[in-house]
């Protein structure tokens, strides 16, 4: 199980998921239509570490974030 | 040195703590960088969420760039409303000559703008109304959109 | 606004004070440089001579420069000694956006250092020695020297 | 006559002398061995104002002030 947040701007609830790796989380936002915009322009952490590929492998317990665009200042 | 309030900042009180820890340090330089909300768009105000596991990891990663050019940085912002006139954001460098700070102040602010996990909303009759089209995506951003993207 | 003090300034007041003179002027940016007396080579302070009139209009000059770009420029300097750790200058810019602010610092700061009629003197062993080795020519020096020059 | 003054370090009184132009003044100090060093490296004002020639004329009451290498801040 890995929960998904959802932070800043996007108003949507965690999720708690059952999946091995972020394209199964990819899959299974591309099927949420008001998460159509948002997956273009947001950044992805785990464990509060950026990711730049979709690749690495989860681990029970893992936090995943979904980051939208910022300003700060 | 990194610090969130609530609400906004009490800038002399910053500037001057910053000069009295650093007194002694030797820096000659201390640059800050002050952020002051505008009156612009018939906005009230702005208010600020913060993400701090990341602004945290962020800022660290800074310092270590500091250090290694001799130098530190502090930051402050703010949590919340900030109302027109009002700051919210100051960023500093000290260093001990005056090119390193200067270039750095211009660095920080700018990878700040650009990374900071820091969402701004326009205060405007009564709402709060997220700033996208002043807002910019982090770096790596849409790995989740598929392949058309 | 160009402010000449006998001794070190009170950065902290300064800072305050500027920063409540344009409470209410709609500039998103302030960056203050400050200028401290660091301990370096044995000295125990500097010491500073200003030729007044050259160095008010050189800061006339850049505050048409700054008008030009929507922003303001406050300077502050000694006037004789200031100790080791002790601030003699401030710079600083207000600027609607931030861009502006920290192109405009590095700028003026640069200039101030190449061109404003200061003459800095090292503090050692109850002796005042002109810091000739870190001063710079004006612009256009050498004109009296003749045609081997 | 004009009045010439040294500047910051230049430990020098100053002048009244009754010259035309610079060039006059160039050659007055060319003579003094003292200000050898210091005319290769001062810039020149006349009435507050640096100059880049030697050619400008000068009147009755004006002021020459040299001004060696500087370092504010």
């Amino acid at each position: 199980m890995v929960r998904v947040e959802f932070l800043g701007p996007i108003q949507k609830d965690s999720l708690e998921l059952e999946i091995q790796n972020l394209n199964e989380l990819a899959t299974i936002l591309q099927e949420d239509k008001e998460m159509t915009e948002w997956l273009t322009n947001c950044a992805v952490a785990v464990n509060d570490t950026l990711v730049s590929s979709l690749e690495a492998p989860l681990k029970d317990g893992d936090k995943i974030s979904l980051l939208p665009p910022v300003c700060g200042g | 040195m990194l610090s969130l309030y609530d609400g906004a900042l009490d800038v002399p009180t910053i500037l001057k703590d910053w000069y009295a820890e650093e007194a002694t340090s030797n820096y000659g330089a201390y640059i800050p960088f002050v952020g002051t909300v505008r009156s612009e768009d018939g906005i009230d105000g702005l208010s600020f969420d913060i993400y701090e596991p990341i602004l945290e990891s962020w800022f660290k990663a800074w310092q270590e760039k500091a250090k290694a050019k001799g130098a530190i940085i502090k930051m402050a912002h703010s949590r919340g409303d900030v109302m027109l006139h009002e700051s919210s954001y100051i960023a500093s460098v000290f260093s001990p000559k005056r090119r390193v700070a200067l270039e750095f102040i211009d660095e920080f602010v700018e990878d700040f703008k650009a990374s900071a996990p820091i969402w701004k909303y326009d205060l405007i009759n009564g709402e709060r109304v997220y700033a996208l089209d002043r807002s910019t995506a982090i770096k790596g951003s849409g790995i989740l959109a598929g392949e058309n993207n």
